[in-house]
């Protein structure tokens, strides 16, 4: 039967490349259902984050983009987002299992999954060679590279914290080495306090990176991809990002010779590695209009086809969520997937603003920038973000 | 007149005003030449990290040509006009007949009226900011240019409405009451003799409020998202996503921006400096 | 003779009312969108400071809650002095606009070109001001690390300094202030009477001290609207701070209208009672300076 | 045409009262001029007879309508006003028909009374013109241009030559004059201006606070003023007023060390009057006990001021050859006959 | 004290020239008013004696000082203006006391000044007021005052009561002879008012189009006219002017079939001449060939307007008992001996 009317997708896949992934999708499905009028609306990324809101209240189109876990929890308990389990129910889901825990708010899935990526160091392989440097295993590995990069006049690691998020990649990787998958959960839910011991010993570990020059100076200053150019020029040498970066690298004139990729090294001993691997998802609002429409979409952006095609290396450049698709022949990708199915046995989070609840997210990642400028000011942020969360949990 | 005219002063301070002058200028706009060179440098030029010397070549054609063709910039200046275009008549019409009603008519209320719009016009915008929001999304108009033109023409009546009564106040009242016996009503008095009266207030208005409405960035931004409803002071937004840290477009897409209220300014210099003065002052 | 039937002539409701009602006709659309747009929020706003609502499900009322927090919020500190730092600066805006003023008041040639220039800044959006001063200021090519290091001092990093950011964003503001107080100004010299400088320079007045005494209390006019306008121009200070730093580094350039915003409407807010209640803090301070604009109207009106 | 009558008519500005209950009555046909210090109240009621302002008590009627509570347009008045109130985006000719154009009168019909008008007003050059093309004198031809159209029953004026230069004043009051002879309607003409009271009325009504204080011919207030107040208003310069004292039958000015006889009924002796003689019927004559003060030459005639002992202050119009100079010894003379005699205390003529 | 001397004083804004050559002689203590026509350059002149307005050409000494560059501080002039230029912002003692505060004078003795002059114009009662709680007339004298607080050796009146009305101007006027008896200083003086420099001045300087026409004590201006321009200009009403023609050693005017004998050195039979007779030495006897086109009764004097058959127009002042009224005929009569003959075309007197 051929589906009908129209359909209106909001999406924030508005850097160049995602945005032509998200085209291709319609345009694809559109062939298929050439009855059906779709209307793709593409917003500004962090812009969206802000409208999600002010759609889903007043004028819902019928398919969303968004984030797993978490980060969807005030719209499922807001009821803006349907109920998708029947969905899932169906036969073709089952390869989605990876993914089903992040999409499961209270026994029910509301939304899925269309691609998740993994975090990692991106390097300059080729500054390594010059340098005489070895990928690091270990955080003491890491730190002795560090010494010797610094001295060679560039910095570590690139970073643009000045829309904060990327501070908390930092702080997720630090803490997962350095205390666990579990207890860094735990942090998540509110059920560790800040100034916890712990935790101090996670800044304590972080300090040191940062005491010793790490850093790009200024780095509060810059957006993300502000801060690329420090790594292209090679003024610096690796950046800890998500995987959706390779393009960037690409455009800015990196060849693969030139960058490479590496899990982030261990630091406490016997901690399981855990990975960030921040899952983007699909949804349904719960005032579409067009919801049949909208599931048949849905049912398409997962098939094993579709996957492979829009997570391949001259796409998305990141992973299917669907078993069934295949990995692109990317050296990123496959590092990517190979890390994400065989070196992370301690779990897979989704990543500090997915993870924490909004508020929390938001006075943290602020806190988390402020240390990296003043790391003298450990207490008063810890107490600070304490009280945040001793208030959240009221 | 103060200071003293140039031509009563020595020859060595006249020489050393005109030699002043366009360095001061140069001194004064420096920020935004630089934006303007940049918008004509080739991407290579910032690539190679050079970031102030002279373009190395004209690519002002190529940069403005991707903002217009490559991006939803067109798409933005498209939408401002739509909105700022009726706001400013919506505005001015409004506050022709409340300025009228304002300031012709005796009546108990005159001033608690006036004083009200007076006072709702230097109201800290974000006070209205949730309510208006929740307003527009009820009203089904969220995310449409009529949702932001309706509040824009409501909010600016405040000042439009001093602007104006104050400008009717200073009519002759004559006018109305040679009028009035000679057997004109109201509505013939309001549109055949104040409101052609009012035509340099009327022009001095609508400029004003067009730059006002043009360079509107809060409300764009919280009561639309998109291309489809968003002006150019919000799509900049986006469009510095899109082009991540490619600053020639970026200053291509700034002055770009910038350019439609420069243009008013300069066509209808003498209206707008009326309009800042007229409607602030009395 | 016709004179009675034209007694006997009757006249509508309507008509014979028309002087009451026609102001009121009149004043009908605007009132309707007024108060619908800006009376009615405020007074929802207020009521919704004392409610805890995250914008998407029932609202729960909380009493003063959201203000007892604020007491406590450092954020919010931070941002109210933010706000005084903002209102006492931007102020400079008018000696400096006066400075310009007197400096482009000649009748050189191509003046009105030189005055429309220095005028410029004022048209152009904030949007587009911020974006110019934060290349302006970036540490790594900024203009103004270039002309520092020019002559030979060292690199800043203005807006990523939480000592200086927020001083970076006013100087931002600024500049647009700056030149709508010169055109004020401009226009008040021109209405300062040229026979009461000519009797100052009789008097013996002469440079600075006819500025001080002559000048200067004349263009209270325009000293008066420029400090009105300035002042609502700083409360209101938004878009650059969104620009420039979107309130960091770790939050030291909010102000409260800023930080409104973020706790009400932003990615991470979800807490409209709470973002109503900061609204109506800065309400109430503009509240000082309407009623003072509004009393001096008064006096005005009152005069007449 | 029709005359105008007031019936106790009374103004209040809230609890200010500024017109207390005139009565008035206006001929068809007459030319009534308004006179009397400023704020006394002359515009007010002149307004209110226009219906500009509303009647706070008491009764206009014009002929035998009672138009008391009567729109401004429906009580067939015209007005020209002090500062002409022309429309300035109008021509002359638009200005001029465009009161009738609102009341939808037949387009020929305008024309032609437009016509007649600048026929009338020697516009006929100038009907194109906007009033900004206009001199001051021209603009306030067509501001009456434009009464005249509507062909009103009662014409009124507030002050619409003050806003000329003296040249020009003179001409349009000739021209006003001219033009009440021609079409001969009721005019109410409110004037501060002695010369133009004195010359254009047929009836002059002396106003004060809110109150007449005198009705008449220009020449019969002239010469025979009821009060004080109106023998010092009336002429130009004023009259003099020096204290005098009842002293048997007769008047003695102790200024002057000289007795009246007048033939009149005298109050008590002793009694304090006030005794009023113009200027130009006083004589100075040399030699004497008073100095003159000051002196005036304009050619023709000049004023020469004396302060008495009393200190009273005299001002005598000579115009003979031999003039008196500033510090001249003299004497004041004048005709026993020519002095008018008032109560000092309310100010009412003695006669 | 002393006098002001302009030695061929020159004035150009750019390439027009406005003065032309102006030689002039005010001597010490001496009250002299410029007259003439709108726009001649009274103004000018006088803000170049002030400074205000720098000399083109010539020279400008104040007593023995040449002044021609110098500050106008320094000139030790003090300037009345029409519009009383007060500074709004200070009170009516500040206003006064301004000037020698910036000349740094100790404040006891600003203090006894401002202290001085508030004596003499009587102005004690509003030291503390500002300019805006004040009369026109108040003002005038707050700016006269702060003129005679810097003891300046010459006063300068730009029209100083153009703004006032009717009544107050008198007022002043007497007020600033006054003035000018009490502290003898030098004094120049514009106006256009023919009353105030008739009674003012010492000496007129009638000027027109940037040139002097005539100067003189008043009433030889008045008598003893050099040209026509200044016959006219000086008298009001206006000398009336009749066209003569020179025949067989008298004057013939035709518009009055009366021939008149001058003796004065009359031009060639056929010469046209211009007759000047001043209102007041016509008289008007009844029957006649003329009509009495309209007469305005002012009371004591009446002025009687009459066209003659060449269109001239002509005005009488008429003061007896019997006077003429509109539609009568009339002949009009005059005193040979007090024509004044001019040349036509260049306006010389003939003499
Ligand atoms: N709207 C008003 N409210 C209160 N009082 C008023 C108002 N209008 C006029 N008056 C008062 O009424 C009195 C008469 O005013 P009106 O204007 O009639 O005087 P006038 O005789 O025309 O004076 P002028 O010669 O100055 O025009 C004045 O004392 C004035 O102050
Ligand atoms: N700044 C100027 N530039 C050019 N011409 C000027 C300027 N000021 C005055 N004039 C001209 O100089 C002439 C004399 O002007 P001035 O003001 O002295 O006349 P006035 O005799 O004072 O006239 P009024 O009686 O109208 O005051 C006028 O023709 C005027 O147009
Ligand atoms: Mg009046
Ligand atoms: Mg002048």
């Amino acid at each position: 039967e051929g589906l009908s009317g129209e359909l209106r997708i909001f999406s924030d896949m508005s850097n160049p490349a995602p945005r032509a992934v998200m085209e291709g999708m319609v345009e694809r499905f559109g062939a298929m259902h050439p009855d059906l009028d779709i209307e793709l609306t593409v917003i500004d990324r962090e812009a969206y984050k802000t409208q999600i809101r002010n759609f889903l209240t007043a004028d819902a189109p019928d398919v969303a983009n968004w984030y797993a876990a978490n980060r969807m929890g005030p719209y499922v308990n807001a009821g803006l987002f349907e109920d998708v389990s029947d969905l899932w129910a169906e036969p073709d889901f089952a390869n989605l299992a990876s993914t089903k825990g992040a999409m499961t708010i209270d026994g029910k899935q509301w939304g899925v999954p269309y691609t998740y990526y993994q975090w990692g160091i991106y390097y300059r392989q080729d500054i390594f060679e010059e340098l005489g440097l070895t990928v690091p295993t270990t955080f003491d590995e890491e730190l002795a590279n560090c010494e010797k990069i610094v001295a060679s006049g560039r910095a570590c690691y690139t970073i643009g914290s000045k829309f904060l998020w990327t501070a908390g990649g930092w702080f997720d990787y630090m803490n997962m080495r350095t205390n666990g998958y579990d207890f860094h959960m735990a942090l998540a839910r509110g059920e560790v306090e800040w100034t916890d011991d712990r935790v101090r010993a996670t800044f304590a570990n972080w300090r040191k990176l940062i005491d010793m020059g790490g850093f790009i100076e200024d780095h509060q200053t810059y957006s993300w991809q502000e801060a690329l150019p420090f790594m292209i020029n090679g003024e610096a040498t690796a950046y800890l990002m998500g995987n959706f970066s390779v393009p960037h690298f690409r455009d800015g004139g990196l060849s693969d010779d030139q960058l490479g990729f590496y899990q982030f090294p261990a630091i406490t001993e016997g901690v399981a590695m855990a990975e960030d691997a921040p899952t983007d998802t699909f949804h349904i609002p719960s005032n579409a209009k067009n919801k049949e429409a909208a599931r048949e979409f849905l049912r398409f952006v997962v098939s094993a086809e579709n996957q492979t095609m829009i997570n391949a290396g001259d796409a998305l450049g990141q992973l299917p969520v669907n078993a069934a698709s295949s990995v692109d022949d990317d050296k990123f990708l496959e590092a990517g997937f190979a890390m994400l199915s065989n070196d992370s046995p301690g779990g897979v989070a989704q990543f500090f603003d997915r993870d924490f609840s909004a508020e929390m997210a938001s006075a943290g990642m602020e806190g988390l920038q402020e240390f990296m400028v003043y790391p003298d000011n450990l207490d008063d942020i810890l107490e600070r973000l304490e009280a945040v969360r001793q208030d959240i949990a009221q | 007149m103060f200071p003293t005219p140039l031509e009563r002063t020595s020859r060595t301070w006249q020489i050393g005003y005109q030699s002043l002058l366009p360095v001061a200028v140069i001194a004064w706009l420096l920020p935004l030449l630089a934006v303007a060179m940049f918008s004509i440098k080739p991407s290579s030029d910032f690539t190679g990290g050079d970031y102030w010397s002279w373009p190395s070549r004209f690519a002002g054609f190529e940069n403005y040509g991707r903002v217009f063709m490559d991006s939803p910039m067109p798409r933005y200046i498209l939408n401002s006009f739509m909105i700022t275009i009726p706001t400013v008549i919506g505005a001015v019409a409004l506050s022709c007949m409340t300025g009228f009603a304002l300031g012709i008519y005796k009546f108990r209320l005159n001033l608690f009226v006036f004083f009200l719009f007076i006072a709702g016009n230097f109201v800290p915008f974000q006070i209205l900011m949730i309510p208006v929001r929740d307003l527009t999304i009820n009203a089904g108009l969220y995310n449409t240019k009529l949702g932001l033109v309706l509040f824009h023409i409501a909010f600016q009546t405040g000042f439009c409405t001093l602007f104006m009564r104050n400008f009717i106040r200073a009519l002759p009242f004559e006018l109305i009451e040679a009028a009035r016996v000679e057997g004109i009503t109201e509505f013939q008095i309001f549109w055949h003799i104040v409101l052609p009266l009012m035509k340099p207030a009327i022009a001095a208005l609508s400029v004003l409020v067009f730059t006002f409405i043009w360079n509107d960035y809060f409300w764009a931004v919280v009561l639309t998202q998109g291309p489809q409803a968003q002006p150019v002071t919000a799509g900049i937004t986006s469009f510095n996503a899109q082009f991540g840290v490619a600053y020639h477009m970026l200053s291509a897409g700034s002055i770009v921006a910038a350019l439609p209220p420069v243009l008013m300014f300069f066509l209808m210099q003498r209206h707008f400096i009326a309009g800042l003065t007229l409607g602030a002052v009395k | 003779m016709a004179d009675t039937s034209a007694n006997a002539r009757h006249y509508g409701w309507f008509h014979r009312n028309r002087q009451t009602v026609t102001p009121w006709l009149f004043l009908l659309p605007g009132i309707l969108f007024f108060s619908t747009y800006v009376v009615y929020p405020i007074i929802e706003s207020i009521s919704l400071s004392f409610y805890k609502w995250d914008g998407l499900g029932e609202a729960t009322y909380v009493g003063t809650e959201n203000y007892e927090k604020l007491v406590n919020d450092r954020a919010f500190t931070v941002s109210l002095i933010n706000n005084v730092k903002w209102l006492l600066l931007y102020l400079l805006a008018i000696p400096a606009g006066l400075f310009i003023a007197l400096f482009l008041n000649q009748t050189v040639r191509g003046i009105r070109i030189y005055k429309s220039l220095f005028f410029f800044p004022f048209v152009i959006s904030q949007v587009v001001v911020g974006l110019v001063f934060t290349w302006f200021y970036d540490p790594k090519f900024g203009l103004l690390n270039g002309i520092l290091g020019a002559v030979g001092l060292g690199q800043i990093n203005v807006l990523g300094d939480p000592a200086l950011a927020t001083y970076g964003i006013i100087a931002a503001g600024l500049w647009p202030q700056t030149a709508y107080c010169m055109i004020l100004y401009l226009t008040g010299l021109n209405a300062v009477d040229p026979e009461q400088i000519e009797a100052a320079r009789l008097d013996g007045a002469k440079g600075r001290r006819m500025l001080w005494y002559i000048i200067v209390p004349q263009l209270k006019p325009a000293t008066f609207i420029a400090f009105v306008v300035t002042i609502i121009g700083a409360l209101r200070s938004f878009d650059l701070i969104s620009i420039m730093t979107n309130g960091g580094p770790f939050g030291s350039t909010r102000v409260l209208s800023f930080y409104m915003f973020e706790k009400a409407l932003s990615e991470y807010g979800f807490r409209m009672g709470y973002g109503a209640a900061i609204a109506v803090v800065l309400f109430v301070i503009m509240l000082f300076f309407i009623a003072y604009f509004l009393w001096s109207m008064y006096q005005d009106e009152k005069g007449r | 045409m029709t005359g105008v009558t007031l019936n106790n008519v009374t103004k209040k500005y809230g609890d200010i009262q500024v017109i207390h209950g005139i009565d008035l009555e206006i001929e068809d046909g007459e030319f009534c001029v308004f006179v009397g210090p400023s704020g006394c109240g002359k515009s007010t009621l002149l307004r209110m007879v226009a219906g500009l302002e509303e009647t706070t008590k008491g009764q206009i009627n014009i002929g035998k309508r009672d138009v008391t509570r009567m729109d401004p347009a429906e009580r067939g008045v015209s007005m020209v006003f002090q500062t002409y109130a022309l429309y300035p985006h109008m021509t002359v000719k638009e200005n001029m028909g465009f009161g009738l154009k609102m009341n939808g009168h037949p387009k020929a019909e305008i024309e032609a009374k437009v016509a007649e008008a600048s026929r009338i007003l020697k516009l006929d050059d100038y009907l194109k013109r906007k009033p900004a093309a206009l001199s001051g004198g021209q603009r306030q031809r067509v501001s009456i241009g434009r009464a005249i159209v509507r062909g009103p029953e009662v014409f009124l004026f507030d002050e619409p030559l003050s806003n000329l230069d003296a040249e020009l004043r003179v001409e349009m009051r000739v021209e006003i004059a001219r033009l009440h002879k021609e079409i001969g309607a009721t005019m109410i003409y409110v004037t501060h201006d002695q010369v133009e009271a004195m010359t254009l009325a047929d009836k002059i009504v002396v106003l004060r606070a809110g109150r007449i204080e005198q009705v008449g011919a220009p020449l019969d207030l002239y010469r025979d003023p009821d009060n004080k107040f109106v023998a010092g208003f009336i002429g130009s310069p004023s009259m003099n007023f020096l204290t005098g004292i009842v002293d048997k039958g007769a008047v003695r000015i102790d200024a002057l060390e000289r007795t009246i006889d007048v033939d009149i009924a005298l109050p008590a002796d002793g009694t304090t009057v006030s005794v009023g003689i113009r200027p130009e019927q006083c004589t100075l004559t040399r030699q004497g006990r008073l100095t003159v003060d000051l002196s005036e030459a304009l050619g023709g005639v000049s004023y020469t001021h004396i302060v008495v002992p009393s200190g009273e202050k005299i001002i005598v119009e000579e115009r003979g050859i031999d003039r008196m100079r500033e510090g001249d010894a003299v004497t004041l003379g004048f005709d026993a006959g020519d002095v008018m005699l008032f109560d000092a205390a309310s100010g009412t003529r003695l006669r």
